[in-house]
């Protein structure tokens, strides 16, 4: 029986490793998983890369994990927000690496990594600071910049709804990164509002099929994230 | 003679006259999203939000908002009958492939190719930060660009060659200024409206690179 | 206002140009827009290129847009099936160019071209005869092919629910390649079974939003596709 | 010693066996496809069909067929609980990310070090059709063949290198024939079981490559 349901947050976090590269969904402060990343504080893996879009506002989910000093690299589009205190402090103190990387740009390398392409030509950044150092292609006129995959060790995903094949569902803007970090990753983390039967989800609304997600646990009342 | 620059939100007003009805328009963070309000009301214009929303509508009643529906700016917004919810990655194949109809975005810099600079000044001090302004810029069938036409220190925005780094090169489409409005063309910069008042040398003056008044130029509308 | 609904399977096809480049959904024979190809044939572009995952079968759809004579190009995966006595017919005279395309690879290249990629490189059909006279490269110990986009003038698609934004829904697996050809084309025409209100498909249940459509007509009891 | 070669379903019976529970697999057109009859009733497999559906059930009773659900082979599916329908990028996006766990292929040919070729014969009579085979082949995360060991005429199909068109290099894990099961090892092929009454050297002779019988090979179970 294919049963992806996990008892615990901290058995769905426990054999996270040092130096993983840990894919956290949400956006703004929609759609972050904040009790799975208190799970992997407490679980304790260090030397973390992190790709997520923002480096967390106020002190909690991806602040707080931060403030752990076990990350050593923060991926993302937009680490300097409204309340990102924490990031801008190690920053400030030379104890976080930074690669920034245009949101779309960003979340097309997780999709390529998920899907299986070795690499993609993009019109994003060409002629930019942040295409420098990368090969570069003229096609029909225009200027392109190859982009490599972005893989995952672990996704850390909030969901609506699953079931046990992993079958998932999201709710409102909360989707956002979710459906793309789950297919990139190696072991994709789920903690999710409701957990229903199987046929629970209507399969033409399924979002994310099960086959890219590994583990769920059921979290009823997800704490707000970004806060002070 | 003397002019008047235009307010801000005269600047979001003027823009919003352009919209063209049935558009699929992005908003940039800050006064771009203000050009929502002013779009006259027998238009129906569809907005588009980098994080999965098409169909946005206004802000919600105080007590309303839903932590789960926020705009790219991260505010609470609202949907439209005909809204649509979709990832990221489907958010910038909208931007990357062209079908997004017009980006509405500021610029700290514009250079006289259509060369945008919105994203950072070079100032190592501060992390830098992207965002989607560079996958706007280069992605959007149309790009306008808003913003004060001079720096406060009254150092021209309007260069022949940006000097802060760039968001991407030969986008821009169209400039709305609170002195003018000015086409971004294979010939150059030309100018079609200026605030009342104001005469072309002046502007010039303002300007670091060289415009050209169109013949058909008129004032900007009240 | 914007309103895609056209009036007449007519008025829906009436400006496609000699010479386009045309992706027909469907695979076997779900989802095939049965009444736009046959308004295409009525209205009579000829030096076509179609774009399509089989070649037809029987004497219907794609078969008799075939049997019109004015498709010079076929690009699909599976040209040769069960009753694609046309198509066999055409090629076995040489009056129809076939470009084979690995299924996967098809559907990425539209992908590519909707989503504004330059290029991808992919590992299918790497070391293989498809893959001959195209760029290939060496990337962590793997072999993949460069695979450029593949646009379309039109594409021709069946829906089964529409709005006059033109978000739409499809009815099981007659899914397949239509949201993936509908941000593939300049110009996406639907046939719909049926038309709602705006607001009368959830907003989470959209499966391609209007943002890449252009057309809509209702056919309310489409034929099957693949009669002889 | 006389031997007799499994039926074509007595393949697929075996190849059943070694499913694993709680598996995502895709099934090859024909032969492959019987699999999912004989997966013993304890272990819960999820069928992926490259058109774009997940957890495929068994054919629908006569009468009850849909014609917008159909497999990749064109036939009449069901869905199970826990079903997911997508569109085709997604499909092989499953497909070539390497999520899809096992793909079991039909196959003209198979070489010493896993190429497989199952699309094409190179006689250009006939008009070329691939399908999803290549990406499946190339994409999957194991893939097994499962063939009769010889042509009709009695010519191998298991050789040192194909001489078909190849449909992917270096891809096949397993091949299960109607003479044996045979492993793909870095070493080369290794033989893992046999029909009963066949014995070694046979078996060779009837292959175009070098084999090795593994030291704990065993009888085909009946």
């Amino acid at each position: 029986m294919l049963n992806k349901i996990v008892p615990s947050l901290a058995a769905a976090v426990a054999d996270i490793q040092d130096g993983s590269t840990i894919l956290v969904g949400g956006f703004g402060n929609a759609g972050i998983p904040v009790e799975l990343i208190d799970a992997l504080i407490d679980q304790g893996a260090k030397d973390l890369t992190v790709v997520t879009n923002n480096a967390g506002s106020g002190r909690t989910d991806v602040a707080k994990l931060l403030a752990t000093g076990r990350v050593r690299k923060i991926v993302c589009s937009y680490p300097r927000s409204a309340g990102s205190v924490v990031f801008e402090e190690l920053f400030a103190a030379g104890k976080i690496e930074l690669e920034l990387v245009p949101q779309g740009t960003l979340s097309e390398r997780m999709r390529a990594a998920g899907a299986g392409i070795g690499g993609f030509f993009t019109p994003t950044a060409a002629g930019t600071r942040l295409a420098e150092g990368k090969e570069t292609r003229r096609i029909e006129g225009r200027e392109y910049v190859l982009e490599k995959p972005l893989k995952g060790d672990v996704a850390l995903i909030k969901a609506e709804t699953a079931d046990r094949w992993g079958n998932l569902t999201f709710r409102l803007a909360a989707r956002n990164f979710a459906p793309t970090m789950a297919m990139a990753a190696a072991l994709t983390v789920v903690q999710a509002r409701k957990l229903v039967d199987l046929g629970g989800i209507d399969p033409e609304q399924v979002v994310t099929p099960g086959v890219f997600v590994d583990r769920v646990v059921e979290v009823s009342n997800p704490a707000p994230a970004g806060q002070a | 003679m003397t002019y008047k620059p235009l307010a801000r939100e005269a600047i979001a007003r003027r823009v919003a006259l352009d919209v063209p009805d049935g558009a699929f328009v992005n908003l940039g963070i800050g006064l771009p999203t203000q050009v929502a309000n002013y779009v006259p009301a027998d238009r129906e214009v569809i907005y588009h939000s980098e994080n999965g929303i098409l169909g946005m509508g206004p802000a919600p009643a105080k007590g309303q908002e839903d932590p789960d529906l926020i705009n790219a700016g991260k505010q609470p917004v609202t949907l439209m009958p005909g809204a649509s919810i979709f990832h990221h990655t489907d958010a910038f194949a909208m931007i990357r492939g062209g079908h997004i109809d017009l980006a509405l975005l500021g610029a700290m810099q514009v250079g006289a190719t259509g060369d945008l600079a919105n994203w950072a000044t070079g100032d190592e001090k501060f992390p830098p930060a992207v965002g989607g302004a560079m996958d706007l810029a280069a992605g959007a069938a149309g790009v306008w660009v808003l913003m004060e036409h001079t720096t406060k220190e009254g150092e021209p925005k309007i260069l022949e060659r940006c000097t802060y780094p760039l968001t991407a090169e030969r986008v821009v489409d169209r400039i709305y200024t609170n002195l003018a409005v000015i086409d971004v063309t294979d010939e150059g910069l030309l100018v079609r409206e200026m605030v009342p008042g104001l005469d072309f040398e002046e502007l010039q003056k303002k300007t670091g690179a060289r415009l050209r008044l169109a013949n058909d130029w008129r004032q900007i509308p009240a």
